[in-house]
């Protein structure tokens, strides 16, 4: 049986269903994020004491361009499908995929650095906020590149059977990426900076 | 359907100029914040240097700029909620009848609010 | 009238022709992503959590009304870790309650009011295939059953379940056993409830039939529109803070947990993360939680309303024969109720320390959503003025749901104003006030709903003398379960109690209740055997009926009865309002929605 | 007109205004439930099927329903600006001066209540909680000078008739409720916070102190007394308990 709307818009409401629920389940996001950003705060104007400068601004400086540079390629990789170049879609989907890689692999070597120096969640109330916010983020990572992957590999099928849909896939993965790229924006000067 | 193709001809330009944009306000913000600035002024200034990134991200990336009225409707209400959300700090201590207690520091922690060693 | 020439071009690959694709039995009744099966799904598995809270339920009213005395059947059963020699331990008690409240909110009302009833009957109304997005609605119900797997699951593990009351707060439910697993539990459930209001919504917005604009719904389609806004948009913090309150016991931080605490005069650095050995730091905040919690949980009670209000709304409208009075007010009236609710959470928390600015702003708020409310019963009670009443199983619960509602809104009132609360704050006033709402104001509206779409659902109709019996011995009994509560709690009993209250001379005069609250819930339990053998026995043996057997006029009762898979056999389309009932003139006494205009 | 409720006896001052607002908001409660109850059960008698076996499409006219939905309003809003924002302030703005105060702290945990007076010279000794200890339930350290005096009771309040109360609370572990239902009195202790409550107790006896928030498995135990005691009887009770301190 065929859902209607899932590929063509709604002439009423403009929208076809992904694009829709896409936009609600990042409205769920902010609320998510909201909390914890709010409980920050909160726990910052309490505390007696709240470090800064504690973060290497320079690896956090560099994940920020990463992931702002893995937005970038992701809505060229849309942008190429809607100009038809199939070879510089997978191009440049390829690269946010390796994009959001490297962003981990930064993100691994300053939580090792972490731990070595026994700065467990434990150790602060600052360090505990980290990691969940981060950590947090990171699973965001993790699943944007889950759903790349699959769009990479047994995915692409998709477009040649299904063109339009394939290419509103593309452009919903691309939204919840540029969301998660957002939270980060947010991250770095609250974490790293202030 | 031609238009459409030119359309997202012009877009693709745009977009590699936010990723410009978002990367010298990314230098900007960290140059800033080198120069050790007052606490109050220097979140300020880091809120309104990330707003702006995210709006730009939100507007261009997202296409928030050109949306359906269903997608603004349902970030509206998010936004009116989200709100709401960000003033459960103030709510919890501004108006609170009671003091906090500054306990005796427990031997062998710096600081009960933050920083204490673990061991 | 707006688009009913323009829309809909592709809702015209409809149903019938699939007839061929057959299913395996496990993806179509296991693995389904038929909306039916799924909603069906929800509806048993919820169905049995109720059973299963409520036999919680009734244990706990042995202990309160003989507290001391080893509990009859079941008590060797329990354990010796819970009930040596079957008398049941304070901890267990304490189990018991946390579990109760949660089962009975997140795994048994929730996912019977929207995902049984949301999910079976909604696409239905609205004239569509299938929900929006199909494998995601299978994968809420599977997340949802793990939650409740999970849930069970802490019944056995050492320490047993989550005894810290469904509320969770900080520093208890951080130093208590049995929390990581209700904690789990939640992470599943909020999950499952965020991917099915997704779904909701876009179903809502994007697959209605032609014709069927934004005021021709039925209103228990608004209502499940409201209610999963507030799902999307409430449950994301409790999920924040539950990621938190499961940092604090596992990974040893200190979100909730301030500095400075010595329990059993031992002082601790931190008594988090017992298991795992690591120290807090201290500097956290447990009023932090109580905010993010009732920040969600105040929205979540709407949640567990407005379906209920949606069931009675249709039951009540098909079985007078007449319109809803005031459909628009009604519409309304939810919207605000909806808005609202998120901005009344601190009524909760008078008792934490609140100065005169707070408590002023949220008894405002408080007492202005308590207006849409009666505005919304007030226009079902004029729905019955004129009327042709017929006194259905289905519109006997309906009908009962009016006052007992009404009780339980207008004891909110008092607890609405901070210095009464004072006074009624944790007693078993409270506990009265919310049950007479969830209890014989939403259980009878989901009550009513199982009757009424139950042809629908299977192709026959329920009995109907079982059904009264069912009706009018839970009604007596129920209402002896939940007033003398009332009077509890003004005599100053507190909630929580494992011994009843015994300990306080205060209470000496309100013990007597406890016994026949016992009694009173015992016998209610005995009353829902009707509905039970009823319910299962109806599957098979019950009368079978053809599509529209209560003449009603919204569009599910124009597809067949069950519906096979894609719902109608031709494109449904909407040419009026959703209540057409005794239109002056018309040859009978119901116009359905989908009946075309006479030229 | 209030004993229809079977409220506790009041013992306190403000325990009448409290009274009052909610006999008031019963009264509402009870006008609105018996308006709409017999409309109710009127409309079911009449409008069953056997006596009106065809519906009216119109149904109720009139604007009875918005009228009454207006007094609603109004009625809720005398409710709270007449008496409940106000009654509301007096509680946690209008505190008593300590010097016209009994001053008392109350530090709750698992399962008690621990009671500290300051002594003759009304000043509080210093508490340390790496001195707590089963003996020493708040740790309060008997070599600070304004400690020498501090008398310490567990679970026993006594109390002065008639006499502002000032009591500061706080909580050792988890939340409890310091929950005084004859005086009318409930406040939650929030480790970490230092919370005010007051109130004038105006009847000799004795009370309960009933812990409003559970608190784990002895929470339904966690039940302390109060005495309120005339002026003379109350010094005679500090006397009483200084001689203990001396041994
Ligand atoms: C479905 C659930 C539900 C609903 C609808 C409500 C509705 C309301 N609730 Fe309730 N509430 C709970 C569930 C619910 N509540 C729960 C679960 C708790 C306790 C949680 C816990 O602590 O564990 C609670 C606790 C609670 C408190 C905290 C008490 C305390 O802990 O001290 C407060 C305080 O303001 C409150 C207020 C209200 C108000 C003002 C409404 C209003 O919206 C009510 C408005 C309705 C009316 C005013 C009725 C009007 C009707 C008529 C006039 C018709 C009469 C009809 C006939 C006679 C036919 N509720
Ligand atoms: C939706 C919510 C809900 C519902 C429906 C109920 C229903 C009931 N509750 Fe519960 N309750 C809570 C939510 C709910 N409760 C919460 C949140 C708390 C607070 C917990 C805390 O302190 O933390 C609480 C606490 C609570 C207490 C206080 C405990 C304490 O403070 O120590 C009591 C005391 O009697 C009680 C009693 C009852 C009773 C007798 C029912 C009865 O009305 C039950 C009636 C149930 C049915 C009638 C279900 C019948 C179902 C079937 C028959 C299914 C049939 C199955 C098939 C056909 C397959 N509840
Ligand atoms: Cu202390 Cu309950
Ligand atoms: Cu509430």
């Amino acid at each position: 049986m065929n859902i209607p709307y899932t590929v063509e818009v709604r002439p009423d409401t403009g929208l076809a269903n992904g694009k829709l629920g896409i936009w609600l389940f990042l409205a769920s996001e902010v609320m998510l994020f909201g909390a914890l950003f709010s409980s920050y705060i909160i726990l910052r104007t309490g505390s007696i004491h709240w470090p800064q400068g504690e973060l290497n601004v320079w690896l956090g400086m560099v994940n920020t361009f990463i992931l702002i540079g893995s937005s970038v390629t992701m809505v060229m990789a849309w942008a190429s499908l809607k100009l038809n170049d199939w070879g510089k879609h997978r191009l440049y989907l390829i690269l946010t995929f390796a994009l959001a890689g490297i962003f981990l692999v930064n993100k691994y070597i300053e939580y090792a650095d972490h731990i070595t120096r026994g700065e467990y969640p434990s150790h602060s109330t600052f360090v505990a906020m980290y990691f969940t916010l981060t950590g947090l983020h990171g699973l965001h990572i993790l699943g944007g590149m889950v759903v790349m992957a699959y769009f990479i590999g047994p995915g692409k099928k998709m477009y040649q059977t299904n063109r339009e849909q394939f290419v509103n896939r593309i452009e919903y993965t691309g939204l919840y990426w540029h969301f998660v790229d957002l939270v980060w924006i947010f991250l770095f000067p609250v974490l790293y900076l202030l | 359907m031609h238009s459409e193709a030119d359309d997202i001809k012009k877009h693709v330009r745009t977009y590699w100029m936010i990723g410009g944009a978002l990367y010298v306000f990314t230098v900007i913000t960290v140059a800033v914040n080198q120069i050790h600035l007052a606490l109050p002024f220097a979140v300020t200034l880091a809120l309104i240097v990330a707003s702006m990134k995210g709006y730009m991200v939100a507007s261009v990336f997202m296409h928030l700029n050109h949306e359906k009225k269903w997608i603004y409707g349902s970030l509206l209400l998010t936004v009116a909620f989200f709100i709401v959300l960000m003033s459960i700090p103030l709510f919890t201590v501004m108006d609170s009848i009671g003091t906090d207690i500054v306990q005796e520091v427990p031997a062998g922690s710096a600081h009960p609010g933050a920083g204490a060693p673990a061991h | 009238m707006d688009n009913v020439a323009t829309l809909g071009t592709a809702a015209h690959e409809h149903a019938h022709d699939h007839a061929h694709e057959e299913l395996g039995f496990w993806r179509k009744y296991v693995f389904s992503q038929d909306h039916k099966v799924i909603g069906i799904q929800y509806a048993f598995t919820s169905l049995l959590f109720l059973l299963f809270g409520f036999g919680l339920m009734m244990v706990m009213r042995y202990q309160l009304a003989y507290p001391g005395s080893p509990i009859p059947l079941i008590g060797n059963w329990l354990g010796s870790a819970n009930a040596p020699g079957g008398i049941m331990l304070p901890e267990f008690y304490n189990q018991l309650g946390a579990m109760h409240g949660t089962i009975m909110v997140f795994l048994g009302v929730v996912p019977l009011a929207v995902g049984g009833f949301g999910n079976f009957v909604m696409p239905l109304q609205i004239g569509a295939p299938d929900m929006a997005f199909p494998k995601l609605n299978m994968m809420s119900y599977w997340v949802y059953f793990v939650g409740g797997v999970v849930m069970l699951v802490s019944f056995f593990m050492t320490g047993g379940a989550a005894q810290s009351g469904w509320t969770s707060y900080p520093p208890l439910a951080v130093i208590s056993p049995g929390q990581t697993m209700w904690l789990i539990g939640m992470i599943f459930l909020i999950t499952s409830s965020l991917l099915g209001s997704v779904n909701f919504i876009v179903t809502i917005v994007q697959l209605r039939a032609r014709g069927l604009t934004w005021m021709r719904l039925p209103f228990f389609v608004w209502a499940q529109f409201v209610t999963s806004f507030l799902l999307l948009l409430a449950f994301p913090p409790l999920e924040a803070a539950g990621v938190m309150q499961l940092m604090d016991r596992v990974a040893g931080t200190s979100f909730f947990m301030p500095s400075g605490l010595v329990v059993s005069n031992q002082v601790a650095t931190s008594l988090t993360g017992v298991a795992t050995g690591a120290v807090g730091s201290g500097g956290g905040n447990p009023l932090l939680w109580q905010h993010l919690f009732w920040f969600l949980a105040h929205p979540e009670v709407y949640v567990l309303i407005l379906p209920a209000m949606g069931i009675v709304s249709e039951v009540i409208a098909n079985n007078t024969r007449k319109p809803l009075w005031g459909y628009r007010a009604l519409v309304y009236s939810v919207g605000f109720l909806g808005f609202m609710s998120f901005i009344v959470w601190a009524h909760h928390m008078f008792m934490t320390g609140m100065g005169t600015t707070m408590s002023a702003f949220f008894q405002t708020t408080t007492m202005i959503i308590s207006i849409p409310s009666v505005v919304i019963l007030t226009a079902l009670l004029l729905s019955l003025w004129g009327a042709s009443i017929r006194f259905t199983t289905p519109m006997l619960f309906a009908l009962a749901f009016l006052p007992m509602f009404g009780i339980g809104g207008l004891t909110g009132l008092p607890l609405g104003l901070a210095p009464s609360d004072i006074h009624l704050h944790d007693t078993y006033y409270v506990i009265g006030h919310f049950h007479y709402v969830v209890a014989p104001g939403t259980i009878f509206a989901l009550f009513a709903g199982i009757y009424y779409w139950f042809p629908k659902a299977t192709g026959r109709q329920m009995n109907e003398l079982l059904g009264r019996i069912h009706f009018w011995g839970s009604f007596v009994c129920i209402n002896l379960v939940f007033a003398p509560m009332l009077i509890q709690g003004l005599g100053g009993m507190n909630r929580r109690l494992y011994d009843g209250g015994m300990q306080y001379a205060l209470n000496a005069d309100l013990l007597k209740w406890n016994v026949v609250i016992g009694m009173a819930a015992w016998t209610l339990g005995l009353f829902q055997l009707p509905f039970i053998i009823n319910f299962i026995m109806s599957i098979k043996w019950g009368k079978p009926v053809d599509n529209n057997p209560w003449e009603a006029t919204t569009l599910e009762w124009s597809a067949p009865s069950p519906p096979g898979h894609g719902n109608f056999l031709t494109e449904p389309v909407v040419y009026r309002g959703p209540y057409e009932y005794s239109v002056p003139g018309a040859a009978q006494d119901f116009t359905p929605q989908f009946e075309p205009e006479r030229a | 007109m209030l004993n229809y409720l079977g409220l506790p006896i009041a013992a306190s001052e403000h325990a009448g205004e409290i009274d009052h607002m909610i006999s008031l908001v019963h009264w509402l409660m009870l006008l609105m439930f018996v308006g709409w109850g017999l409309f109710f059960i009127y409309v079911l008698f009449r409008f069953r099927k056997g006596a009106n076996p065809r519906a009216d499409y119109v149904g109720a006219k009139g604007k009875l329903s918005k009228g009454t939905e207006i007094a609603i309003v109004v009625a809720e809003v005398v409710l709270l600006v007449g008496y409940a924002i106000p009654a509301w302030a007096r509680r946690v703005q209008q505190f008593p001066a300590e010097s016209e105060a009994t001053v008392v702290r109350v530090i709750a945990e698992q399962f008690a209540w621990n009671i500290h007076y300051p002594g003759a010279d009304g000043r509080f000794g210093r508490t340390d909680i790496n001195r707590v200890s089963s003996e020493n339930p708040i740790g309060l350290d008997r070599t600070d000078p304004d400690a020498k005096d501090d008398l310490t009771t567990i679970n026993q309040l006594t109390l002065p008739v008639d006499r502002p109360v000032l009591v500061h609370l706080s909580s050792k572990d988890v939340i409890h409720s310091f929950g005084l239902f004859e005086m009318r009195v409930k406040q939650d202790a929030v480790p970490g916070l230092d919370m005010p409550v007051w109130f004038i107790p105006n009847r000799i006896g004795d009370y309960e102190i009933a812990c409003s928030q559970l608190c784990g498995l002895g929470h339904y135990r966690m039940r302390g007394f109060i005495n309120v005691k005339s002026e003379a009887d109350y010094r005679a009770f500090l006397a009483e308990e200084a001689k203990f301190l001396t041994q």
